[in-house]
């Protein structure tokens, strides 16, 4: 039982990590697709690990199954909305920093 | 430690609806709206009301922003700047908001078990609900039956907006005739919607995924359709969500695609069902000697009577508000391509 | 069976009939299914008066639960004569509206547009009848939000301008009464009107309720266009279609007056708010000042639907001024006004929909030589707008007399010539359309007006009704005069007035 | 002194933030951030009504077993009502703007109201 406790509280914790950097990561990198990664990771890592450590604090009942429902409609519908997102970007001709970089160069 | 949680949120909101005063890029500003109703979803939630909590995130956070985004991809994304400052708007809410924080000072105190509120109507809801109309879920027997009323209201209201915006906007249907629904149908001679709007054809993931889930979606809509009454839901939210699921079909797959699915003749129809089906229980409860929406005469045992007169108005709500939602969509959309061509 | 369901009908009525509208193809389809509805409701609201006059006050309980638990809906003789007049304009509109808004809405909008009429008359009759505050609130929006769409069906663009500035207006206003009404909530825990009144008269006085009275009073005050939160209501009525500016100026605003007695007589007890809430003084200045400043706008303006707008905020403060004098006579005075100008605005606005019909401006210009042109119409603009003035034999009259009669009856010589002084003021503003369509002549560099004509007779009928309405309530003043004063009495007898007694 | 402020922050923070919503109305010029304050301003008097209902240590009121104290229903089925009439009025406000952005080619009150006078 306690080793559940420890189990859960670690995989809080790490959750809340990856949450924390994600939204540093927001705020600090350079340009679109960067910020993306680091959206993502919010999505999928952050929210994975705090909704396995939520599980493994519930009794397996309704609970714990709808809280599994919600964790696999995250680690489908999260990726996804990055990729759009990412790939929306890539369509609209927005360019990474290198390929900006390279791009001015080749003007010149 | 529910204090605490509470005053992190409200700190929350309070930062978000500063910053909503001072930016210009409106794009951001409708964002920051979503952001602040998520937030207070998440407060209905530490304030027990998880069946606001639902609605608003549902409605604030989904539909209203949905439609806010749709109306700047019709108009600017920037504020611009002005030049006039007033200083009559600061003054107008320094008056009020000195009037509101005078009345808090006499106010029962936050959470107290001995507010007059918790003791004069509520304490029948709460300890006779279950047996007078027999649902554990208190907030569907309140809306549902005795203030059953208030609702057949609030999906009339609904309907006023559906009303509103097709007189404002309409919907453009393709190959039809303009009559009725659809107004300022210039639409002749032009070309197919399905080939003019392929949806997001490129994006294959997104196509396989939304297949994938839009079943999903549907499922859960119907399930909080009709689980309602034991659990947060009902037809408010059963309507969103399932309103959401062919959004999400007509965006993905282009609005020719939805029209295809759920055609605006189809909604026509709908829309003024859910009211009539609400109404007509109403009516019947009348005809068979009861008072109007009174549902215990509908069967011989007063409780299935209830049981059935809410599934019944729950039904004719979801009705209503799913065929609203989508018709709102669908009219904002078809602006979209007005303006595309 | 049915007439135990009578209290109800009014709101039921309508509230089926508008989803049906909306499936019915055809425009005269749409016009004539509402009509219909509307007259039928204006039968059963008549009914229902005479029923209330003779054997009190009705309640209905919603779902056959008892109030306070579940909502109550209360007839009493204000709301049921209220209710006549609102019935009375509805169907008069919607029989004028298949010519008028047939002429001035798009084709395919039509039924959108009787839809929306049902729903704007389903709300306020619901708000009418209703007896529980929150439920007061939700016919509210559902009014608010069908006024919203009739005016911007409106053919001048900047009828989208004045329906958002209404719908900012109208939205604030309604989350000022929804604040108010929690507050309330909090102190009293309960939602039921008359268990309000019993739960607030327990404290003695608590700044919660206070403050709760105050956002009332001032969200019903952006509703019912008082001075100074009027701005709204100028372009709404100008800019919306003339069948619409008819019926929201003879309802819409009346309703909400309607609201404010309701919240000061019923629920929160005339002695509080005035005496010791002093809300009475701030009333009356802000009535006195709406009578002259918006009647001086009034006479300013050039375009006639403007100049009607303006003294329809100018005729509001007539019916404040009757409340704030604090009396029984001053109370019947306003509750009378609101019926008797229902009665003279409807008919005024739907002569100058019928000018718009034929000539196509509402400019005052415009109405230059139309006495010879259109002379029933402008006779009907006559009647109704020597009405507005207080000529004697209009309902107008009947209505300065019973508040000026209460002015004095407290000694108020002020106020009396106050109200004397701004009938002089109507003049002005009544006699520059009247002189423009008597004494000029016909401008004939405008195109095409040698053309013309009488409107149709279906546009002549339900205006001719109204200033026929207009005089004969102005001669035979029993059922008006009966009415509003036992709808005083209702109030004064709700708020256990002393006066009441006398 | 300090109970007081435990009695009722909650209201005051929910007081500020109405206010924020309500400047936001009365002085924004652009219209979306007129109904995006709107907007603000019901959705805080929602967290007011809500606030009236909660109940120290209660649960949220649907039947449990082994649960004494409930939170009020009754607040929570009005702001139900009511959120649902605010997502009308928006969906009503964001069409008329749409369409004034069609008559006018501006969003912004004044820009407007300069091309026609309204009065």
């Amino acid at each position: 039982m306690i080793m559940l406790e420890i189990l859960s509280g670690f995989l809080l914790a790490i959750g809340v990590f990856f949450g924390l950097t994600g939204a540093i990561g927001l705020f600090r990198f350079p340009d679109f697709f960067t910020r993306v990664h680091s959206a993502s990771v919010t999505d999928s890592m952050a929210a994975v690990c705090i909704l396995a450590g939520l599980l493994l604090q519930s009794d397996f009942g309704l609970t714990a199954v709808k809280l599994l429902f919600i964790l696999l409609f995250l680690l489908v519908t999260s990726p996804t909305a990055s990729h759009a997102l990412a790939k929306a970007a890539r369509h609209g001709g927005l360019l990474s920093i290198p390929e900006h970089k390279h791009s001015v160069k080749g003007q010149d | 430690m529910a204090e605490l949680i509470d005053l992190v949120l409200l700190g929350m909101l309070a930062a978000t609806a500063l910053r909503v005063i001072f930016l210009r890029d409106l794009f951001a500003v409708v964002m920051l709206f979503g952001i602040y109703s998520f937030l207070s979803a998440a407060i209905f939630v530490s304030l027990d009301a998880v069946d606001v909590a639902f609605t608003e995130a549902s409605v604030g956070a989904g539909i209203s922003t949905v439609l806010m985004l749709g109306t700047l991809a019709l108009t600017e994304r920037k504020e611009k700047v002005t030049q006039h400052k007033s200083w009559l708007p600061l003054l107008v809410v320094i008056t009020t908001g000195g009037a509101l924080i005078y009345g808090t000072l006499d106010m029962p105190p936050f959470a107290n078990p001995d507010n007059p509120v918790h003791h004069h109507v509520a304490p029948r809801y709460i300890e006779q609900s279950p047996q007078e109309v027999g649902l554990p879920n208190m907030v569907t027997s309140v809306l549902a039956s005795y203030r059953g009323f208030d609702t057949l209201g609030e999906t009339v209201v609904v309907f006023s907006a559906a009303v509103g915006v097709l007189s404002l906007l309409g919907i453009r249907r393709r190959r039809e005739p303009a009559s009725g629904l659809a107004s300022e149908s210039d639409n002749t001679g032009q070309a197919d919607l399905s080939e003019s709007d392929p949806g997001l054809r490129a994006h294959e993931v997104l196509r396989v995924i939304a297949k994938l889930i839009i079943p999903l979606i549907l499922l859960f809509a119907l399930y909080v359709q009709f689980h309602g009454d034991f659990g947060p839901g009902g037809g408010f939210q059963a309507g969103v969500i399932a309103a959401a699921a062919f959004i999400l079909y007509a965006l993905v797959f282009g609005i020719g695609s939805g029209f295809q699915v759920v055609s605006p003749n189809v909604l026509r129809w709908l829309t003024p069902f859910g009211v009539l089906l609400y109404a007509g229980v109403g009516v019947l409860c009348m005809l068979m000697g009861g008072q109007f929406l009174d549902y215990n005469v509908l069967a011989s045992d007063p409780v299935h009577g209830q049981h059935y007169g809410i599934i019944a108005i729950e039904l004719g709500v979801g009705i209503t508000v799913f065929a609203v939602m989508l018709n709102i969509f669908y009219a904002f959309t078809s602006q979209t391509e007005r303006v595309g061509q | 069976m049915l007439s135990e369901h009578l209290p109800i009908l009014p709101i039921i009525l309508p509230l089926i009939a508008a989803p049906v509208c909306l499936l019915i193809p055809g425009r005269n389809g749409g016009w004539l299914f509402a009509t219909l509805v509307s007259a039928i409701s204006l039968v059963v609201s008549f009914v229902l008066l005479n029923r209330v006059l003779a054997e009190g006050t009705l309640s209905y309980a919603m779902g056959g639960w008892p109030p306070p638990w579940g909502i109550e809906m209360r007839l009493d003789v204000a709301n049921a004569f209220v209710l006549l007049a609102v019935t009375l304009i509805s169907t008069a509109v919607l029989v004028y509206a298949q010519k008028s808004a047939g002429h001035e809405i798009d084709r395919d909008k039509q039924g959108l547009f009787y839809t929306a009429h049902l729903l704007c008359l389903t709300g306020l009759s619901g708000i009418l009848i209703t007896g529980d505050a929150f439920n007061l609130f939700v016919f509210l929006e559902i009014s608010s939000l069908a006024t919203y769409t009739l005016v911007s069906l409106g053919s001048d663009r900047r009828c989208l301008t004045a329906a958002f500035r209404y719908l900012v207006m109208g939205t604030i206003g309604a989350t000022f009464i929804l604040i108010g009404v929690g507050m309330l909530y909090m102190k009293t825990g309960t939602l039921n009107m008359l268990d309000l009144a019993e739960q607030i008269a327990r404290y003695d006085s608590s700044r919660t309720i206070n403050t709760g009275l105050a956002f009332i009073m001032v969200g019903v005050s952006i509703k019912l266009a008082l001075f100074p939160l009027h701005l709204w209501l100028p372009p709404a009525y100008t800019f919306a279609p003339s069948a619409v500016s008819a019926f929201l100026a003879g309802t819409a605003t009346k309703v909400a007056v309607y609201v404010m007695m309701r919240f000061i007589f019923t629920i929160f007890g005339a002695d509080h708010v005035f005496h010791e809430m002093g809300m009475d003084l701030i009333l009356m200045v802000l009535a006195i000042v709406a009578i002259f400043k918006c009647s001086f706008m009034a006479a300013l303006q050039h375009n006639a639907k403007t100049l009607l707008a303006y003294s329809s905020v100018a005729q509001i403060g007539y019916i404040v001024l009757g409340i704030s004098l604090v009396s029984m006579s001053g109370l019947m005075a306003g509750i009378l006004h609101i019926f008797n100008h229902a009665l003279m605005k409807g008919a005024l606005f739907m002569a100058v929909g019928a000018v718009f019909y034929r000539v196509g401006s509402v400019e005052i210009k415009a109405f230059s030589g139309l006495g010879r042109q259109m002379p029933w119409t402008m006779a009907a603009f006559t009647v109704a707008g020597l009405s507005i003035i207080g000529v004697p034999l209009t309902v107008g009259f009947v209505s300065k007399w019973y508040l000026v009669s209460g002015a004095l009856e407290q000694g108020n010589w002020i106020i009396a010539a106050l109200v004397l002084l701004g009938s002089l003021l109507a003049i002005v503003y009544v006699g520059r359309i009247l002189e423009a369509a008597y004494f000029r002549r016909p401008d004939d560099t405008q195109s095409g007006t040698a053309a013309v004509k009488e409107v149709p007779i279906g546009m002549l009928i339900p205006m001719w009704v109204l200033v026929l309405a207009n005089v004969y309530f102005g001669i035979d003043t029993s059922l008006t005069v009966e009415a509003a004063q036992q709808a005083a009495l209702s109030f004064a007898q709700d708020s256990n007035w002393q006066e009441a007694t006398r | 002194m300090m109970s007081v402020v435990l009695d009722y922050y909650n209201y005051w923070i929910v007081v500020f933030l109405m206010m924020t919503g309500f400047y936001v109305v009365i002085s924004a010029n652009n219209l979306v951030k007129k109904v995006v304050g709107l907007n603000i301003f019901q959705t805080s008097v929602f967290i007011f009504y809500i606030s009236m209902g909660k109940v120290a240590e209660g649960t949220a009121p649907i039947l449990a077993e082994g649960v004494e104290a409930y939170s009020n229903p009754l607040p929570h089925v009005l702001i139900l009502t009511a959120i649902v009439v605010g997502v009308a009025t928006t969906a009503v406000g964001l069409s008329l703007i749409v369409r004034i952005k069609r008559a006018y080619g501006s969003v912004e009150e004044d820009e407007f109201q300069d091309q026609d006078d309204l009065i």
